[in-house]
């Protein structure tokens, strides 16, 4: 299950997206908005995506994960639009067999994710906006 | 010699959209077109775009290379440094 | 937070347990009942806890974690009694400043918790029961 | 010399629980006594506890060593190999 959404994301709904009786370890990794970026105070973050590349991006993510580990099933669900603090802006779910598995996978995907995936980011502050990362 | 002309949008997210002051642009090139000739021509009319840590260019919803021919239908777009997640 | 628990684990709440506007990254460990253990069918689980020592091993688990990795809130909840397949055994959620962080510390947690902590599993079958591990 | 002697409350969990058919027993045993000493009177009375992969003992809920010496009213509990998680 692969997904970009405008709502509150559910942890416990995407558990139950990989949760089967033949897995024995699920690791799910949640991003959530920071109130603070290098010492300033964060209000919102706002979240653009690409969203038709940004399917077929994780797709393959997905498909590399499924060819490298032995996952039982996979679920990444990612935030457009705008986040408050504490909100979640990306949850990622493994199953496999065996936790150890379940920990790599998950690992890189996320971190696949946030080098691949066209996502951006516009971090709003009382005094202004920036596009994270675009700028040395 | 006849130049034929191919017409392409060009989609831009995140800060480039910022740049272009649009969501898209159309623009005009004579044929063939790479990737390479396509951002000279951007980057000429759109300096700012070269003060970014990065600019990618996807065709049809895949990351492009610079040698990656262009052609008329072509789904084009600005990928500045992604940062989701 | 560290808890044993006879009821089901809600992977929501203990994610909230956890969630923070300080907090980038939150890593999340679930081991459920598997319906099967080498190609046998297991039914359910029952699990019991020397539930005084398991708390304070877990503490020492958790100490060791924060003095390690720059943690911010840790939470643990493992299942006592029994359960059935697919259900939750154990939920582990770590926030971190940084998500590295967040899946060492908790890989951390399950790997010692399934080392020290004085809890036992019956696996029931069709035709009998076994204590795991307990035998060569 | 008088031997003094101790009862211990030895509690059981897991597969010992099924060994010793009980959830605690109570022993007397003659001061001083050390895990060491607790362990060879168990293995005598119970020789299946010997069958299993490992046999640790706590006292007052924590791991204790074969050299930790033992006390009236002291927690002590058997510790089969664990399996949580």
């Amino acid at each position: 299950m692969i997904r970009l959404t405008k709502e509150n994301i559910d942890i416990h709904q995407l558990f139950e997206e990989v949760n089967s009786g033949s897995a024995g370890g699920v690791d799910i990794f949640v991003g959530t908005v920071r109130n603070a970026t290098k010492g300033k105070e964060v209000i919102a973050l706002e979240f653009e995506a690409y969203e038709k590349m940004a399917i077929s991006e994780l797709q393959k993510i997905v498909d590399t994960v499924i060819s490298r580990w032995p996952v039982q099933k996979v679920a990444v669900i990612h935030a457009v639009g705008y986040k408050k603090v504490g909100e979640i802006a990306v949850a990622i779910a493994v199953a496999c067999p065996h936790r150890n598995e379940a920990f790599e996978a998950c690992r890189y995907i996320i971190d696949t994710l946030k080098e691949t995936v066209p996502i951006w980011k516009k971090e709003i502050f009382h005094d202004g906006e920036v596009w994270v990362s675009a700028h040395p | 010699m006849i130049d034929r002309k191919i017409a392409l949008e060009i989609l831009a997210f995140g800060i480039t959209k910022e740049v272009l002051k649009a969501r898209s642009i159309e623009i005009e090139l004579n044929e063939p077109v790479n990737i390479a000739h396509l951002k000279e021509v951007l980057l000429q009319e759109y300096p700012e775009l070269g003060d970014l840590n990065s600019l990618a260019i996807a065709v049809n919803s895949e990351y492009a290379e610079d040698d990656t021919q262009l052609s008329e239908h072509d789904e084009v777009a600005l990928i500045p440094p992604v940062s989701g997640g």
